[in-house]
């Protein structure tokens, strides 16, 4: 049977529609599940989506935090089950302190759209097992507040843990402490970045099919657990 | 008090700041006329927007009817709703319709550029929304001043965080648009906004109240006094004086409550609770109340106190004024109001049953108890002034004719040849504009299959059969000014080629014709002209004109903008995955030109660029040509005959190759023609022409394929090597990295960022 | 070095969907009767002493710059080091 | 109708890069000598009476809500009749 992996709607997510899209063509059936409900139906996997939640307007993923449904996520989250967060997703989990720092304003003061290289620093996550060490990938990038920061404790800790998943290359897009494009918790299960891997799984409508082997390696987990 | 029916039949010589509401003393009288009495200030306030240039197309209005004159079929199927309705809708087949609409908001991105241009992208997917029909892309055709213009530095980066602003937080992909720079526009900066959505044939919505007893609901934003302007005269005459007078001309939009409306009226449409819906546009509530009633087949009782206010203190003609964004007007059944409210509920949609149809053919509105508004809605909506204003080709245009490109120095020998392509490629209009579309989201909802810097943005309409459309916007003002009837033409057939390179059909457009004063039968000639042009080269082509808008009084002081009727064309592909991108992609692929390179170079980019010269005639024009070009390209597109496809125009030859070599980073050699000027050859700007790179042994199929679509051939030359250079042997070499630099510098540096 | 604050808020009559969004937040999050409005806070540290030219000089640089006056009001104040000081912790 | 004001300032040793293009626009456009840091101001009427406990909810939603603590500080005021009309009008 195949996995079951669920994408979070929030008033104002927008791209929704394209992690289904992307669970789909990776071989696991997509749920989609609505934020005003704390009911995870069931799914192996969850993702929260990008997009601009409550418009973004206090600060990104500051209001969805409080989502019936994040209480579910939290949980799940203790309990080991993969949680993707790209880009809003990101800010939210952020905000949710399923991960540690903030994401702020680009240092360009204005939103990003570009085709973005990305080095894999760590494999050795639940959402990028199917990727190699050091591996370079080309994944979507689109924001306005995509500046990682934290403090310097923060930063250090992440990097000696190996908890640094994604770095930018060629050019740091939003100024983020040491180009850092992702991370994720103690655990490997809760992976966070701003890139957009949904964007990259069709080449006819995105600039490279990187971004399948994130989902690919959530499933490939979860078959494991499943034994 | 308010100024009621009753208290306006017993006043009947109270006076009325008519004048300042923008009415003509006839136009005053014609509303008395029409009522048997005075209007009441609420009821001023009603005609007075309704009538305004903006809503109710007086001066363009009769020249505008000749767009009725063409078929209302398409190459590919059906109008389902055409000029008059929110948005035109085309039958695209296998039960799919498509509809777009380009929309202008000019005057308030000038004003306050950013929330003018939001609000702008805002209203025209409201428009699109309304027609039942899910938004899936917007494009931005923008004009400024001189990229070096001061105030260019405070319009442009505004209205493009605008556009992008509200745009990128609706999710709606930005599929392409236009940065166009000319000193017409210094002060009168262009930002027109289209948008196209999809919806399933039996999902069509019209705007019109039917049925007595059904009820009017208002949902999304509460009211506030945004651009109201004028009402305030009357609000402070008739109403209390202590409360602040001044209100916000200025509308602020909220993404994030019309991306709340665009779920929300969707599931309302899917629920089947929705019997007729207008969008809020300019002149909120009374456009709204007065265009569903007037459609409809009875009349509309509103009670104005049930309408949720932002600002307590608005009067009753404030209320019926405002242009407060983000709200919608549906017409239900009252069986399913609960089941329209529940669903508004889920979206946290505010949403207030304010009135309903009722069968006496009569708009009434009350307020505090009282009737305020008593009027036939047909009169307000549709009966307006219409004008027929006096039009003359003005006494310049000889002495611009006149003045042809014919002295001015041309470049000869490969130095100076290379100088000015480098030069054409710097140039504020031919530049890389990654520094506008990079604020833009051209990924989400996974379809976007071809954005910007194609020449045509497509998207994917269904996932499995990969139905798709194309479309592209275009229009070339110096043309226009040289030419308004030719001009006009000459956007049409870009636009018409721009969706044809990308594979897909021609099959419908729209149009946005920005104007300066129809006052003066000077712009008057130059508008009737254009609307001439794109009449008959409509006509020629095929292709309906499905709906538009009109933007007068264009100008800075008394000087009008260019002619800038922007064309918007849409085409139909059977499978997005065939279809060509404008980029070479192949080392040692062969490159064609095709199509005929005559010398014409007046109203060209070089003339503008290297001589700062705008005179003489436009580019001749084949629109039966243009259309056995498009027939080839979507052929050659079926059969994947072809690798890319550029369409060639501003800056010629000489950009297109430019063009073509930076989107991968591959190099070209070309040679020319011998015994042609290699000036002309580079930067004429002869209509009809497309650069294509094939396999090489496959050239011999094109050359036989044009050929029997009588579309001449000439070989060019050959896709170079990736990070190499653009060449043409004997004259001249460009390495890409220096093109590259030089092509992308323009703007940041022009913007200090 | 003084500190001169400039207040930037959106005019009263003017549609503010930041502070509708935090305000319809506080409700779900049980904290109710609170109607907010959201604007910017600018701190400004003064190279010298805050004479009353160099506040002009600010107020100049709030309306060009910090304050987009079409739709916002603006405030400047002097802050003393007591507030300063208070400024710099949590409440 | 009372009025509270939450400050919300990014902390000192996180960046600001707001705060920062802001403090190089005015440079450019001739205003020297400015440091600037950009943060938020909530506005908040408060239905009634500002009692202490009122005053303790709204700390508890500028920590949970308004300030992201990772990376801001926040400071909640009253607002007195005086400053409320000052801050009405462009200074
Ligand atoms: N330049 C034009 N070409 C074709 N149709 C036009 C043009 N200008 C306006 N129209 C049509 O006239 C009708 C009224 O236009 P408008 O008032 O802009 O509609 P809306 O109120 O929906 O914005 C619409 O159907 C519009 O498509
Ligand atoms: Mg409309």
């Amino acid at each position: 049977m195949s996995p079951k992996i669920g994408v979070v709607t929030f008033p104002g997510s927008l791209d929704d529609v394209d992690a289904l899209r992307a669970v789909r063509l990776s071989g696991a059936e997509p749920v989609a599940l609505w934020h005003g409900s704390d009911s995870l139906d069931g799914v192996d996997a969850i993702i929260l989506p990008g997009g601009f939640s409550y418009g973004d307007y206090l600060r990104c993923g500051a209001i969805s935090r409080f989502a019936p449904i994040m209480t579910s996520v939290v949980e799940a989250a203790g309990r080991g089950v993969p949680v993707l967060g790209i880009c809003n997703g990101f800010q939210i989990l952020c905000e949710a302190h399923l991960l540690p720092g903030a994401l702020i304003g680009n240092d360009s003061r204005t939103f990003v759209c570009r085709d973005q290289r990305l080095r894999v620093e760590t494999n050795d996550t639940t959402w990028t097992s199917a990727f190699t060490r050091g591996q370079e990938i080309t994944i979507v990038l689109k924001n306005g507040e995509g500046h990682y920061v934290a403090d310097e404790q923060t930063l250090d800790r992440l990097e000696a843990e190996d908890r640094v998943v994604f770095r930018y290359l060629d050019r740091n897009p939003n100024g983020s402490y040491r180009d850092i494009a992702g991370i994720c918790n103690e655990r490997g299960n809760v992976v966070g970045l701003m890139p957009h891997p949904e964007h990259n799984v069709d080449p006819l409508t995105g600039p490279s099919t990187d971004g399948l082997a994130f989902f690919t390696s959530a499933i490939q987990h979860l078959h494991a657990l499943a034994g | 008090m308010a100024d009621t029916v009753q208290h306006a039949a017993e006043t009947p010589d109270q006076e009325q700041p008519w004048a300042e509401l923008g009415l003509r003393g006839e136009e005053y009288h014609r509303i008395r006329e029409i009522l048997g009495r005075r209007p009441t200030s609420a009821e001023l306030a009603m005609y007075s927007v309704m009538w305004s240039e903006h809503c109710s197309y007086k001066s363009s209005k009769v020249h505008l009817r000749r767009f009725g004159e063409l078929s209302q079929e398409t190459p590919v199927g059906k109008l389902l709703a055409g000029i008059g309705e929110n948005a035109g809708v085309i039958d695209i087949g296998q039960g799919y319709a498509v509809t777009f609409k380009i929309e202008s908001h000019n005057h308030p991105s000038y004003v306050e550029p950013y929330q003018g241009a939001a609000t702008g992208v805002g209203g025209i997917v409201r428009d699109i929304l309304a027609m039942g029909a899910r938004p899936v892309g917007v494009m931005d055709p923008l004009r400024f001043g001189p990229l070096d213009a001061p105030d260019t530095a405070r319009v442009l980066p505004g209205v493009v965080a605008g556009v992008g602003g509200y745009g990128n937080c609706l999710g709606l992909p930005n599929l392409g648009g236009e940065v166009v720079f000319d000193r017409s526009y210094a002060g009168n900066p262009l930002v027109n906004a289209l948008c196209v959505g999809v919806l399933r044939h039996e999902d069509l919505h019209l705007a019109k109240a039917t049925g007595a007893g059904n009820k009017v609901i208002l949902y999304g934003a509460a009211t506030g006094g945004d651009g109201i302007g004028g009402a305030s005269i009357l609000a402070s005459e008739s109403f209390d004086a202590t409360k602040p007078s001044k209100r916000p001309s200025v509308q602020v939009g909220d993404p994030f409550m019309e991306k709340l409306l665009i779920e929300c009226t969707l599931e309302l449409f899917a629920a089947r609770v929705v019997t007729g819906i207008q969008d809020f546009g300019a002149a909120g509530i009374s456009c709204a109340t007065s265009e569903l009633a007037a459609a409809g087949d009875g009349g509309m009782h509103v009670d104005l106190d049930l309408v949720p206010l932002r600002d307590p203190t608005l009067a009753p003609e404030e209320i019926l004024m405002s242009e407060s964004q983000e709200r919608m007007m549906a017409v239900v059944e009252p069986g399913d109001v609960d089941r329209f409210l529940e669903i508004c509920r889920k979206w946290d949609v505010l949403a207030t049953v304010v009135g309903e149809v009722t069968g006496d053919g009569r708009l009434v509105i009350d307020w505090h108890g009282e009737t305020v508004v008593d009027v036939d809605p047909r009169t307000v909506a549709h009966e307006g002034p219409v004008y027929e204003r006096p039009y003359a080709r003005p006494g310049w245009q000889d002495e611009v004719q006149s003045r042809g490109t014919g002295g001015l120095r041309r470049p000869t020998g490969g130095d100076e040849l290379r100088d000015e392509v480098l030069r054409l490629v710097a140039s504020p209009n031919l530049c890389d504009k990654s520094w506008v579309t990079d604020q833009y989201d051209r990924y989400v909802r996974g379809n976007s299959v071809l954005a910007q810097p194609e020449d045509a943005g497509m998207i994917r309409i269904d996932e499995d059969t990969r139905l798709g459309v194309a479309l592209a916007t275009d229009c070339n003002g110096k043309f226009a000014l040289l030419d308004p009837y030719l001009g006009a033409q000459l956007a049409l057939a870009e636009a018409y080629r721009n969706v044809a390179v990308s594979g897909a059909r021609p099959v419908a457009v729209s149009d946005c014709l920005n104007f300066g004063s129809p006052e003066d039968p000077a712009v008057m000639w130059q508008f009737t002209e254009a609307i001439r042009g794109l009449v008959d080269g409509c006509r020629a082509l095929g292709t309906p004109v499905t709906g538009g808008n009109v933007s007068f009084y264009n100008q800075t002081g008394t000087t009008a903008i260019l002619p800038t009727p922007v064309v918007g064309v849409l085409g139909v592909i059977d499978d997005v995955t065939s279809r060509t991108p404008m980029g070479f992609a192949v080392p040692g692929d062969a490159v064609v030109l095709l199509g005929e390179t005559r010398d014409e170079l007046d109203g060209s980019a070089w003339a503008s660029v290297i001589h700062d010269h705008l005179g003489g005639r436009p580019p001749s024009l084949d629109l039966d040509h243009e259309q056995r070009l498009a027939e080839l390209l979507v052929g050659a597109a079926r059969t994947g005959l072809l690798r890319s496809a550029h369409d060639l125009s501003d800056g010629g030859l000489a950009q297109a190759l430019a063009e073509a070599c930076l989107r991968h980073d591959l190099g070209v050699d070309v040679v020319l023609r011998e015994g042609v000027d290699p000036f002309v050859q580079l930067f004429s700007e002869s209509t009809g022409r497309v650069l294509v790179s094939l396999p090489e042994d496959r050239v011999d199929e094109l050359e036989r394929t044009a050929a029997a679509h009588q579309v001449p051939t000439t070989r060019l030359g050959r896709v170079g090597e990736r990070g190499g250079a653009y060449v043409v042997s004997g004259s001249f070499s460009i390495p890409l990295d220096e093109l590259r630099a030089r092509w992308q510098a323009t703007i940041p540096e022009a913007l200090g960022v | 070095m003084a500190r001169v604050v400039v207040d930037v808020m959106p005019k009263p009559e003017i549609l503010d969907p930041q502070g509708k969004a935090v305000t319809g937040a506080l409700q779900r999050l049980g904290f109710a009767g609170l109607a907010v409005r959201q604007g910017k806070r600018f701190e400004i540290e003064v190279d010298g002493e805050v004479t009353d030219e160099r506040l002009d000089e600010i107020r100049r640089a709030a309306e060009t710059l910090l304050a987009n006056t079409v739709i916002e009001t603006f405030a400047v104040s002097v802050e003393t080091q007591e507030q300063a000081a208070a400024q710099g912790q949590p409440a």
